[in-house]
C-alpha cells in the first residue's frame, strides 16, 4: 500500500481533482488541437499552442511558463520548509512583501512541485504563517537562463530565451519576408494607402478597451489583435502586457484562420452590389497609368531597403519588426548570391521559430493567466478590432470615391487588413461572386501587404508611447 | 490521505531510499508505474480504436492546407522540399529519373 | 521646440495617455503616424520607380555567385543550385523532366 | 631561444607529459572515433562525442566543460597572483573552503590556463599556501551565459545552455517522435506491454548499484543505461550526476550500437528452440483478433495526444520527454498541413542538436570525470542493466504463454528494451534463422517502441524520487 | 499641433540632424549594400553587415550593439530623472566613476532612447551635474542574456549570445571545414608550408601598427587581416579588442572580395615572366613524386583528426577554431553514416550562423565604433597587412627556388593567403596568362587551403600571448 | 627549466610585448610557430599517407549506415521526403514516374 500511496503522490491526480480549472485548460488543449487539425485554423502556429497549452497544464511537469508579477518575481516555498512547518498551527496567509494585488502571478505560489492558490479556502498548508516567512522569491530578471532552465524546467527557459527576450517574431518576420512578394503592390503603389486605414480598429478597440477596465498598456496589446498579423501581435504584448500574451496570441490567430467568415460578414454589412462590382482592370483601362516598370529587379532590391529607412525615421520602435521583415525580402530578392541565406531564412530558421515560439506561447496559457474576466473581454475587444479594421479600410475606400474619378473597388480597403493572402483570396471571391471577370486578387494584394507595413507601425506606436 | 500527506509522500528525496529496502521499495514504486502506465495506454488505445471506428470511421482525404499568416506563396518551400529529396536520394549517386506536375 | 522638450515629448508614458481623452490622442497620432509612413511610402516608391527607370533601365542578366570566404566544393551549392533550377522551371506550373546525376 | 622557450611555453606539451592521464583520454577519443567510423557504432552520436572528447583534453585549449562541485562552484587562480606567490616558500595546500572531498570537482584547480592537481606530488605552485586564498570561487549557477563562454569557453558556453539546461534530449525527442511510426504498435497494441517488462533492468541494477558504493542518485543513472534509449539516459543523468554524464552516455550509445550483440546473447541463454519459433502469424489465424482499422489516420493523430495525456497525469516529470516525443509524432501525422514542421523537426533541429549533444556531451569526458572507479562501474553496471531489460521482456513473454492460449513469441518480449528499430531487425533475424518463415519484425516493432514510452516513465520516476 | 509634435518627438528626425554623424552611418550602410549587391563583394557576409549597419544606427531603434568600455560598463540615465533633473542649473559633465577616457565607450551615454556625447558643447542635458549622480550603470557581464533583450533590444541579446561569447566563428568553421577538401593538399602536401609564408603580412603589420597608436591587442586584431580569413579575423578581434569588431570584419571581407585585384598587383610588382611561367606539372614530371595514394578516403578522414591532434598541442588557444574546421570536414569526408550531420553543419547552421553574424557585426558599427582616426588605421593596415602576406608567399618560392632543383611557381606562395577557392582561381588565370597550358589551379589550393590552418595558427599565437 | 618558469612564460601578457622589440619578439615567435605548425602537418602527413597505404590500403567499399537511437528506417524517411516533394509541387495531382537509386 506504500507503494502504491507513494505512486498516487507522484501522479497528478490529486492535483487534478483539487483544482479542476487544471481541467479546463486541458479541455481548451483539446478544442485548439481539434480547430487547428480538423479545422485548419492556422494550423503551423495554433497545433504548436495547443500543444503548449496540453502538456503546460499537468502539475508537477513544469512544463508551464511560471506568472510573474510586475517587477518579475516568482514565488516558492522548499518541501523542507514545508514539512518542517507542518506541526504549527494554521493561520491565513497574506502576501504582504511588496506584491501588487492587481498582478496575477502574485495570487498563485508553486509549492514543491504543486501549486497552491491561498485565495481559495480549505488551502490549509499556505495557511501556515510561519511558513510564509521562509518563502523563495526568484528575480527572473537576475537569474542566468540555465538557472531559470534548472529552476523552472525548459519551457520557461524557451520561454524567457526566445519569446520575452522578443526574439522570435523579428525571426519570424524575417521568414515572413523572405516569403513576401512586393511586386502587386509595387505595380499598385497607390492603393497601399488602405493598409493605413485598416488600422482604425487598433485604435477603436484600444479606446473602448481603456474604458472597460484594461489599462492603457493591456488595451494597447489587446487592440493590436486588429492588425491581423501574428507576430506583431505577439511582439506588442511582450513588450506591453506580458501576462496576457497567450490568450492574445490565440485569438489573433484564430481570427486570422476566421478571415474567410469575417471580411465577407463585414462586407455584406457595409457594401452595396455596385460596389462590389467596381472592376479595377476597366478602371486601369478607363484612367491608364503612366507608370512603367523598366528593372522590376532593381525597383523590388530597392524597395526593401527604402521602406526600412523610411519606418525607421518615423516610427524607430517599428524597426526591429520592419527592419528583419524586409531583410528577409532583400536576400530574396537579390537572387543567386544570397539565395543560401534565403532558403535558410524562410525554412529551417522560420520553422525553428514557429515551434518554439507555438509550444511555449502555449505554456503561457496556466491557469490564473486564461481563467479570468479579461481573456473574455480579449476575445471580445480582438474581433471588434478585427472588424473595425476591415470597416476602416473599406470606409476609407468609399471616401476616395466620393472624390476620385477613378473608383476604387471596397474590397481593396478591406484587405488592408493584412493577413496576407487569405484576405485578398477571399476578397476575390467575393467579388467573383457578383462579377465572374471582376479578379481583384492583384489589386488586394497590394494593400494587404501594405496592411503589414501598417500593422507593424501602429505597433511600433503603441510601444513607443505606452511602452 | 489529505493533501497534505499526499504532498509529503511526492516530495519524496533520494535519502528516503537508500539502502537495499529503499532500492526495492523503488523498484517496485517504478515497475508498478510503468505497468500502470502501459496498461493504461493499451486500454485506452483499445478505447480510442473503438472511438474513431464508431465516430469517424471514413478517412479525411484532403488534410487542410498549411500556410503562414502573412506569407506569400510557398515557391520557397518548394523548391526546399525538392532538394531535401533529391539529396536524400541520391546521396551522390542517385537520379531522380522525372517529377511531373500535371 | 528646443532637444529638451523633444525628449520629454519622445519619452511619454502610459499614464499621459490614461483616459478617455488620452486614448483618442493616441487614436489620432497612430491614424496620422500610419497615413504619414505609408504615404511615404507610396511617394517615395514612385521616386525609386522614376529613378530605377532612369538610371538602371536595364535588367541585370547575371546576378554576382555566392561564395563562402574559404569555401572550397560545392556539394550543398549543388543542391541549391537544383533548387533554384527547379524553381526556375517550375514557376508555379512547370514541371521537372528529370535531374540525373551519373 | 626566448623564442623557442615561450613557444614551448605556449604548448601543450609541458602539461600533457606531466599529466598523463590526458594522454589516456585522447587515446580513448581515437578509440571511440574507431569505433564510430569504422565499426559504424552508433556514428551519428559517437562520433561528435568522440570529438569532443578529444578536443576538450588539451590543457589550455579551453574546450573541456569544466567540472564543477555539488553547489556549481568552479575554483581559479590569476596568473598574477600565481606569478606574485612564487618568491614565498611553499607549503602543502588542503583547500578548505567548503568543498566536500567527495566531490570529484574539487580536486582540481584550474590555474591561469593549466590545470593543477594538488593531491599530486611535486605540484609545487600549489603547495604556497598564500595562493590558496587567492583562488577564485565562480558560481556557475549564478553566471550569465554569456560571461560563462567568456570566462570558461564556447564548450562551457554550449553545454550549459543546451545541454545541463536540460533542453537537447528533449528536442532530440522530438525528432525522434517525428521519425517514429506507432502504426505496427497500435495495430497489435497488447504486446506493448512487453515495454513495461524490458524496464526490469533499470530498477535490478539500481538495486544492485546502490550497494556497491554509488549513491542512489548515481546508482539511478547508471541505472537508466538499461532503458537503450540515448536521449532519455542523458535527461535522467543531467537531473540525477551530472558527473557522471560523458561515461553513461558513451555506454548508452555503445551498448545500444551492441544491439545485434547482446539480444542474441541473452536469447540464446534463456529461450529455447521451440519458444523462438512460435509464430505469431499463425497464432493470430488461431486466434483472430476482432480489431478492426476504420480510419488509421485519424487514429495516428489521436494517439501521440492520448499518450500524453495519459503518461503527464502518472508521471509528470516525464513529460518534457514524452510530450516532445508525442509533439514530433503529431506534426508528422497531421501531415501537409504542418508537414513544414515536421521536416524541420526531423532535419534541421534534430541534427543540430545532435551535433551539439555530441560534442559537448563529450567535452564533459575530461580526465577528473572519466579516470576513476566509477566508469568501470558504469561499463559493467550498463551492461548488466541492458541484459537484465532484456531477460526482463522475456520472463514476462514466458510468463505470459503460462497463462494464455494464443502464444507469444520471447523475442517479443526482447524487444521491449527499445533501441528503435536496430533490435526488431536483429530479433526478426533469429527468428527467421529458426524458422524461415517467421517473420515477427511488426510484432516487435509494437514493444520495441512501447519500450521507448516505458523507459521515458521509469526515468521520470527516478527524477520523481530521486531527484 | 500636439499631435504633430509628439509624432515628431517619436520619429529619429531630431536626433539625426542634431547628430549628422549618424546620417554618414547609413550612408555607409547604403555604400556597403551596393558594394555586396551591385558588385558581389564576399555577399553573403557584406549584405548582412551592411543591413545590421542601417538599422543599427537609427536613434531610438535599439538596434545597435552598445559599445561598452573595457570593464563591460554601459551608462544610461532614466528619463524620469531626465525630467526632473531640467529645473536645475546647469554644468559641465565629467565622468569620473573609473571609466578611463581612452575607452570608447565612455565618450557615449544613452540617455533615454537617445545617445548624448557629454564632449560635445550644446549638450545641455548632461551638463546638469545632478544628473550624473542618477546615471544608472549596468554591468554587461552580470546582466543574464534575457535581461540584456529586456533592457537593450534583440541585437545586443544576439551579439552577447552568438558573437561576443565567441559562438559564431567556430561555428562558421564547422560549416566551412563541411565544404572543405583537402584532397588536393594532400596530393601535394609539401607546398602546404606556403600557408606559413603567407601569414609574413600579419605579424609584420602588427609591428608597424604597434608604433603608430594601436595597442598591441589592437595591433593584433588589425594585422589578422592579413590572414584573410573572416571566422579567424572576427574570432581574434572578439579576443583582443572588441570594439574594432566592425571595422577589422568589413575591411577582411572587403579584401577578400578584392583578392581578384590585389594578387596580381602583388604578383606584377615582384614576379617576373619566368617565374610566372613555371610549369608545375613538367616539374612533376621531370622529378616525378614517390608518393601514392592507395586509399584515399581512408586518408581524408585521418587528416583532419591528426591536424586538430597536431594543432592542440602546439597552440592550444587555436583549437576552437581549427578543431570546430576539422570536425565540419571528418564528417563530410566519413561519408553516408554521418551525411545527416554534414548536411545541417554545411546548410542550415552555416547559414544561420552566417545571417546572425553578420547582422549583429554590422550593428556594432555605430557612430562611436566607425568614426574615428583608428578606422583609417584599420583600412590601410589592413591592405598592408593582405599585400604583405602574399608577397611573403612569393618571397618563400623564391627562397625556395634558389635552392631546389625541382622549381615552385611563386603564385603558389601567394595563394597561401588563404581566401579559398578565389585566391586559386586568380592565381590559375594569372599563370595562364603567361602560359595558356599552365594550369596551376589545384597545386594553388595545396597552399590555399594550409593558409586557413596558417592563419588559424597565427589567430591562436595572438590570443594566446596578448589575450 | 621547471615548470613554474613554464606557467609564467606561457603566461605572458600583451604588456610584455609592448614596444618594438617585444613586436619583434613575437613575430618571430609567430612565423617560426607557424612554420613548425605546417611542417608537422606536412611530416605527420606523409606517415599518416605510408601508414594508409601499409595498413589500410582498400578503399571500404560500405560506410556503415546512419542510425539515429529509436528511429525507425531512413528508407521511410527518405520516401516521406520524396512524398512531400511530389506532393507539395503537384499540389496533391502529380506522379512520380520512377525513382533510381543506383
Ligand atoms: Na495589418
Ligand atoms: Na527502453
Ligand atoms: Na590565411
Amino acid at each position: 500500500m506504500e507503494i502504491l500511496s507513494k505512486i498516487y503522490g507522484m501522479t497528478a491526480i490529486d492535483n487534478l481533482t483539487c483544482y479542476p480549472s487544471y481541467l479546463v485548460m486541458i479541455a481548451l488543449a483539446f478544442v485548439l488541437l481539434y480547430l487547428g487539425i480538423k479545422k485548419g485554423f492556422e494550423p503551423l502556429l495554433l497545433i504548436p499552442i495547443a500543444f503548449g497549452v496540453l502538456i503546460a497544464n499537468f502539475p508537477g511537469g513544469e512544463m508551464g511558463v511560471l506568472a510573474v508579477n510586475g517587477v518579475g518575481e516568482i514565488f516558492r516555498i522548499s518541501n523542507e520548509a514545508l514539512q518542517n512547518g507542518l506541526g504549527d498551527g494554521f493561520q491565513t496567509v497574506t502576501l504582504v512583501n511588496g506584491v501588487e494585488a492587481s498582478q496575477a502571478s502574485s495570487n498563485f505560489i508553486q509549492v514543491g512541485q504543486l501549486f497552491y492558490d491561498p485565495s481559495i479556502e480549505g488551502n490549509e498548508i499556505l495557511k501556515n504563517v510561519d511558513l510564509v516567512s521562509q518563502i523563495k522569491v526568484y528575480d527572473i530578471w537576475a537569474m542566468p537562463l540555465h538557472d531559470i532552465a534548472h529552476e523552472f524546467g525548459i519551457m520557461n527557459y524557451i520561454y524567457y530565451a526566445l519569446i520575452k527576450s522578443g526574439l522570435l517574431p523579428p525571426i519570424i518576420f524575417m521568414g515572413v519576408g523572405a516569403l513576401t512578394d512586393f511586386g502587386p503592390m509595387l505595380r499598385n503603389l497607390k492603393l497601399a494607402i488602405f493598409g493605413a486605414g485598416a488600422q482604425f480598429g487598433i485604435f477603436a478597440v484600444l479606446i473602448v478597451a481603456s474604458q472597460c477596465g484594461f489599462d492603457m498598456k493591456e488595451a494597447g496589446s489587446l487592440a493590436i489583435i486588429g492588425g491581423a498579423d501574428g507576430p506583431t501581435a505577439i511582439f506588442t504584448t511582450l513588450k506591453l502586457a506580458p501576462h496576457m500574451l497567450g490568450p492574445i496570441a490565440i485569438a489573433a490567430y484564430s481570427y486570422m484562420a476566421l478571415v474567410p467568415v469575417i471580411i465577407p460578414l463585414v462586407v455584406k454589412l457595409t457594401c452595396s452590389k455596385e460596389e462590389l462590382s467596381i472592376n479595377m482592370k476597366e478602371q486601369d483601362k478607363l484612367y491608364p497609368s503612366k507608370t512603367e516598370f523598366k528593372n522590376m529587379q532593381a525597383l523590388k532590391i530597392l524597395f526593401p531597403i527604402t521602406v526600412t529607412t523610411i519606418v525607421a525615421i518615423i516610427v524607430p520602435d517599428a524597426i526591429s519588426l520592419i527592419g528583419m521583415l524586409m531583410f528577409g525580402n532583400l536576400i530574396k530578392e537579390i537572387g543567386n548570391s544570397t539565395s543560401r541565406l534565403f532558403q535558410t531564412a524562410s525554412n529551417g530558421i522560420m520553422n525553428t521559430a514557429t515551434i518554439f515560439l507555438g509550444l511555449s506561447v502555449g505554456a503561457t496559457m496556466t491557469v490564473d493567466a486564461f481563467l479570468n474576466l479579461k481573456t473574455i473581454g480579449i476575445v471580445a475587444g480582438g474581433f471588434c478590432a478585427f472588424g473595425l479594421s476591415i470597416f476602416g479600410g473599406i470606409c476609407l475606400a468609399k471616401i476616395y470615391n466620393l472624390f476620385a474619378k477613378k473608383k476604387i473597388n471596397p474590397l481593396i480597403g478591406a484587405t488592408g487588413l493584412s493577413a496576407v493572402p487569405m484576405a485578398s483570396r477571399v476578397a476575390n471571391d467575393i467579388a467573383l461572386k457578383y462579377d465572374p471577370k471582376n479578379h481583384v486578387l492583384n489589386y488586394c494584394m497590394s494593400s494587404n501587404v501594405a496592411g503589414v507595413i501598417g500593422s507593424a507601425v501602429a505597433a511600433g506606436i503603441l510601444i513607443s508611447f505606452l511602452g | 490521505m489529505n493533501s497534505l500527506s499526499i504532498l509529503a509522500s511526492a516530495t519524496a528525496n533520494a535519502q528516503e531510499f537508500e539502502g537495499l529496502s529503499g532500492a526495492l521499495l523503488l523498484m517496485a514504486i517504478g515497475m508498478v508505474t510503468v505497468f500502470i502506465v502501459l496498461l493504461l495506454v493499451i486500454y485506452v488505445g483499445n478505447a480510442l480504436i473503438m472511438f474513431v471506428n464508431k465516430f469517424v470511421p471514413e478517412e479525411t482525404k484532403e488534410a487542410p492546407k498549411a500556410s503562414f499568416a502573412s506569407v506569400q506563396s510557398v515557391d520557397a518551400v518548394t523548391a526546399n522540399v525538392i532538394a531535401q529529396a533529391v539529396n536524400t536520394l541520391t546521396g551522390g549517386k542517385g537520379k531522380v529519373e522525372s517529377i511531373k506536375k500535371i
